[in-house]
């Protein structure tokens, strides 16, 4: 059975609840996440359901909270913490960087790091330049963290189901302006495997490469491409460390065309791996420019109007695709 | 007077002698009247804030305790009150809260209609703070605000136009549209700028301090945060690093008794004051209804700072009239703790101490008409304010060599 | 005696009664003897050390400060002694320290031979900070080291081979030779690792502490921090979390005088115990010099957060014999700086108690033996570890499904 | 005139100093660099000098540090602050990302930020883990801040000195293994603009792109290629944010063949950036794939072995010349 109308925000925090009631080692912390629901409303019911012991409300204290995190996780809970937004994960770098994502390995494989920390990214409401960051391809960067990013209300489910599970540290990003999006659940719904890419829509003349909020804006372009012909394929990465590289090569291998699209910065971006390593493996298939398209190299604007212009959008893409198809 | 056989006994005998009410002491303090009065009525009865009221009341904290060897004997530093303000001081300290406030109440309207974009906090109720932290700086001093930060902004000497042009995401905004409300700054008047990041001002005022420090200047940074921040670690990074500099930096913490949704008891267990001085900072706690106490507190700590004696720090107790952030329901808050603030509101008591003075209730209603005019005129000016470019801010995001 | 007419004479009248010496009062408030000295014999001068004096002699900070209306009152709470060790204990924390001491000075020889990787901090004359701390702990309370990490590891049960077979970088190391002496760990017996971040710690042992809690077990977790670390804000949170949450939680401030190359006077203005009560965490200060102290107070400590006290912090007084690292010149340090330790050798001090209760030199010299032999052994064995293979290393970057 | 044997340590040393000579509004601050002349001793001399209020032992408190030297830029100073291991960056995240970088963007160009943050990367001394990482790419991610990376003592003069007068907030990365090593700086020695990478050695059959510790591994291995006939272009970057396109640009349409050599770990590095940026506007020259060789996917290992295993050397890149020249 499906159930649909399911707002992504409402997906994740049934999946925390239903893995808070398989497991007892599932604990959830973060600012104004038990009286209060959380900022964004995804964890409204825990504390009634779970009590304070597992529902904890914590101080202004980023650091120590994804320090205690990790040091939990490794006395064997499983962790799950909200960072109010992406960009306070500044805050607690040193936690994720140099304590949870090295444990497992600098101490030999003694005990795992079963932490998942959730934090929303990406603009579109005008917060300005610290509240509106895309910063996933830090975490990507580090040996030891694992990091997925949801597109809609199913992978959302699964892939919080997933990092829950996984014994290692998981970052999990949501796309700010998909809480309210509703979607498809189904039920019971699956967990989905981290690493495992989805074809969004299949397609044979260009593939994009894409996850998260932009999933939507390049299904939507794909749809008007077609209205000419053009067959673009999309892939929903869906995990970005790792990332489903088999997946991308197979795609690339079909269409000879490719271009990576997403929110964050261009430049040093999650596209710029994906690209590189297209450009190494995948050389020999490669038919056209690879591309990306993302966010010019500038801070998220305030205005109306500077952040609309700022954000890669579908006019981005369907100008980078027309030139990789020329 | 040996025969105050407990406690509360030894606090209502301190409390009566030094002129306070339970609510009085309760608010210096920093908790309920009730538990005031229950302290008091409870043989037996202790309380973690026993040292504080010993502060507060002038009593040695040991005699509070256990009564010791007889009478009440005074400590050495009984708590500074704040000499009175001149008339004329305090009307400008009514005057700017007022700016202030029909500032918030416009840009609530304004926001309500859609036509500032992203989400703004204010400072409803709490302008006492806003007024009278700024009313000794100088316009070399420099202050960091918190995301709450229109009241600083405009007591600060910010443009009103520019602050609503800001706001609107206007070319001729503070900012030129790129910061909006959490970012509202003008170097040029030493508003270092509100901060998207609780904490986050705190060691940008240290650092301005050092500059001041560095060059030799006697002028002074403050470092504005909020209850909530105190829970962040940049606090105790902050406080160490100018007391260790002796930096001219005031710790000013605005306690609204709120850190968005939670009340600041679940989020801070020390009291900043306590903290500071651990650190050998000398606090000291003014309630944010008056706004004259705040302004001649701050002024004797500026000035004490400005003669070289190193950081100290000002905690004072508002009340946040309206939500968290504009829109925000409330639900986490009670129908009587959103009303609290009308008994605290600092404009409201103002007033009373004025009239008291002599101050005739037409004068009110000029200052507020006044404020109410330029504020109109100052959001229609924002309106026809040019959207900015896109070009030209990505052209701003590097400082061009020898800016 | 209403007589002592400034501050110094009445700091000397409170301390003689108390039976202290100037450098006993001197080192439990953590400043030199000579600052004592001065305080006592100038007119007129003050401290900003005065509440922390006072609190060690007993006697109320007014009257120390004023003299106020005469006779030396006593504090409500004196400071705290701990309570005598039976003598088995003192002679396995006796033990104990000797193999400490034995394995860092065979690790600083080891290392001068090259054999050792990276760099190595000892802990030769704190030894009575590792034995202490870790005296009353069970095998499941858990605890996180500094970088300055074997005593603490040796102590908590880590085995000696596998400790050597981590320094040396072999495969059947602690950590497969992963991490080094910066990261020796050994999760089964509650070792949470040295931590090469100063104040790393902190918050892994707050969260330990939460995963005792949240299990319902009366587990302890203790967070080793030292004195360089009080400057970090990590401190803060993790004071604050823990007394917001009632953690079952030691925090163990290991004071050895020197963060690197600073004293520790130039790099943090509070003292630490202030900081804690301001938390409304209790906190004790002891002389690390005296194991059993250490191992008493600690044991009360422990006990108490057991039966659900919430947090505590211990701070303890120790020097530090060599350099911040091995190889480290010391040019920064005085000669008698560098000597002090041995006035202060906690094994040396335990060795007199211990002969003036009866044992004699001879189990002494065979401890020493004993430990000497079980390190030597355990080098030779690290000699001839097998060295890590990459493709192990490489493919133990994540835990595996299930783990 | 040139000065032979002036190690890249005291070549930073004397840029300081020169720096504070020229101008007293330059500051600098960190741990133990005041009194103890700091961990690698580059800071020595500067205090007895220059003094106590300009010159600044600060306490272990990177936040706090990094902060305060913000302020202290936005109050018209050019502080220079230390970060003994690059690794405790972590820690002052907040400051660089969200408050630096930003500021001239944010505040709508008011004040400049001029700040400079030194710090030593890259591992070769067994430190193990948490105090070898080579984190450059996060910080050529955020807008508003540059990167730099000298790879010997005339660059690091030069550099430092084009740091400390540049009105932005500038990392300056220093490898840990090049302090002792001496080389020759010019007596003036000039300052080197920003963004400009310099050839190491011309040559024609393919480019190494590198900088910092790896640009002297990369020549030893061109030397070797060139015994047997083939031609190595090295070009040192120099600059990380804003890199030298156009020179990589230019060296790629003469080679044709390109590979990315960088101590960091491999996976979403630099070298993603510029292999990503060659496989669009440079793909009409492209002759074989572009490769990376960088550090593999794991924490940086304590153990001699695994060091050694670990960091990328001269044989990796003279396989992945060779596959390219293939
Ligand atoms: C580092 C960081 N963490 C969390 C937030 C989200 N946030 C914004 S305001 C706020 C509450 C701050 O409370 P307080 O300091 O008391 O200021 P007030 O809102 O009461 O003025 C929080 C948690 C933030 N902006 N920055
Ligand atoms: C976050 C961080 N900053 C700086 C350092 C470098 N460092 C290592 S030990 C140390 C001094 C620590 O002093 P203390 O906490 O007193 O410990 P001790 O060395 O005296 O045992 C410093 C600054 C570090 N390892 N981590
Ligand atoms: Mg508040
Ligand atoms: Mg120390």
């Amino acid at each position: 059975m499906t159930v649909a109308g399911v707002r992504f925000g409402k997906a994740i925090g049934t999946a925390l609840a239903d893995a808070m009631r398989a497991d007892p080692a599932v604990v959830v912390l973060g600012e104004d996440i038990a009286e209060a629901g959380g900022s964004f409303g995804v964890t409204r019911g825990l504390l009634a359901e779970f009590g304070p012991l597992r529902v904890r409300d914590t101080p202004i204290a980023e650091a120590a909270i994804v320090g205690a995190a990790t040091g939990a996780a490794l006395g064997g809970l499983r962790p799950v913490v909200e960072i109010m937004f992406m960009d306070f994960l500044t805050l607690a770098m040193d936690a994720l960087v140099n304590q949870a994502a090295k444990a497992w390995f600098m101490f030999g494989g003694q005990a795992p790091v079963p932490l998942v920390v959730r934090t929303p990214h990406g603009g579109g409401l005008n917060a300005g330049p610290q509240h509106s960051q895309c910063l996933e391809a830090w975490f990507a960067h580090i040996p030891g963290l694992k990091v997925v990013c949801p597109s809609d209300s199913a992978s959302a489910y699964g892939l919080l189901r997933a990092a829950i599970d996984d014994p290692n540290p998981v970052i999990f990003v949501e796309n700010k302006s998909l809480y309210a999006a509703a979607g498809e659940l189904p039920e019971p719904a699956p967990s989905l495997p981290i690493g495992q890419a989805r074809t969004a829509r299949p397609g044979s003349d260009a593939t994009v490469v894409t996850y998260g909020a932009c999933v939507a804006t390049a299904l939507e372009t794909a749809d008007r491409l077609a209205q000419e012909g053009l067959d673009i394929e999309v892939l929903d990465l869906l995990s970005l460390q790792p990332w489903d590289e088999a997946a991308v090569l197979a795609s690339l291998a079909r269409t000879h065309r490719l271009v990576v699209f997403h929110e964050a910065v261009t430049a040093f971006g999650v596209g710029a791996e994906i690209v590189a390593r297209m450009a190494d493996v995948g050389f020999d298939e490669l038919d056209a420019p690879l591309k990306r398209v993302g966010a010019p190299f500038m801070p998220v604007p305030f205005s109306r109007e500077l952040e609309a212009a700022f954000q890669p959008n579908d006019v981005a893409l369907e100008a980078a695709l027309r030139e990789v198809l020329a | 007077m040996a025969g105050s056989d407990h406690i509360g006994a030894r606090v209502k005998e301190a409390r009566t002698a030094a002129g306070l009410s339970q609510q009085a002491l309760a608010e210096r303090v920093g908790v309920s009247q009730a538990a005031i009065n229950k302290l008091e009525s409870t043989p037996g009865a202790s309380s973690r804030k026993l040292v504080e009221i010993a502060k507060v009341l002038g009593v040695a904290a040991d005699w509070l305790a256990t009564g010791g060897s007889g009478d009440r004997p005074k400590t050495s530093a009984p708590d500074r009150t704040a000499p009175a303000l001149p008339q004329d001081q305090q009307l400008e300290l009514y005057q700017r809260m007022v700016l202030v406030r029909e500032a918030e109440l416009a840009a609530a309207e304004v926001f309500a209609a859609g036509e500032i974009p992203g989400f703004i906090h204010l400072s409803v109720g709490q302008e006492g703070f806003a007024a009278g932290i700024t009313s000794p700086l100088r316009p070399d001093d420099t202050i960091a605000a918190t995301h709450r930060g229109h009241g600083i902004a405009l007591c600060k000497g910010v443009a009103l136009e520019r602050f609503f042009l800001e706001l609107l995401g206007r070319a001729e905004g503070l900012c030129a549209g790129r910061g909006g409300s959490m970012h509202v700054a003008d170097l040029a008047v030493g508003m270092l700028g509100a901060n998207g990041i609780v904490g986050g001002g705190l060691s940008l005022a240290a650092g301005s301090a050092m500059a001041h420090q560095v060059r030799g200047s006697d002028a002074v940074a403050v470092a504005c945060f909020g209850d909530g921040a105190q829970g962040e670690g940049l606090l105790h990074e902050t406080l160490n690093l100018a007391a260790l500099w002796q930096l001219p930096l005031l710790f000013a913490c605005e306690n609204n008794g709120w850190g968005e949704f939670s009340p600041v008891e679940r989020q801070f267990a020390a009291r900043i004051g306590e903290v500071a001085s651990a650190f050998g900072i000398e606090s000291v706690c003014v309630c944010g209804e008056d706004v004259a106490a705040v302004a001649a507190m701050t002024g004797e700590l500026v000035a004490a700072i400005r003669a070289g004696e190193g950081p100290k720090l000002i905690e004072c107790h508002t009340h946040r009239a309206r939500g968290h952030f504009e829109g925000d329901p409330q639900r986490y808050r009670s129908e009587d703790d959103q009303q609290a603030w009308l008994e605290k509101d600092p404009i409201a008591y103002s007033e009373q101490q004025l009239a008291t003075a002599g101050v005739v209730q037409a004068q009110f209603d000029d200052t507020r008409a006044d404020a109410k005019a330029r504020v109109a005129a100052a959001v229609e000016q924002a309106r026809r304010g040019t959207l900015p470019t896109f070009a030209s801010a990505r052209a701003g995001v590097y400082a061009p060599a020898g800016a």
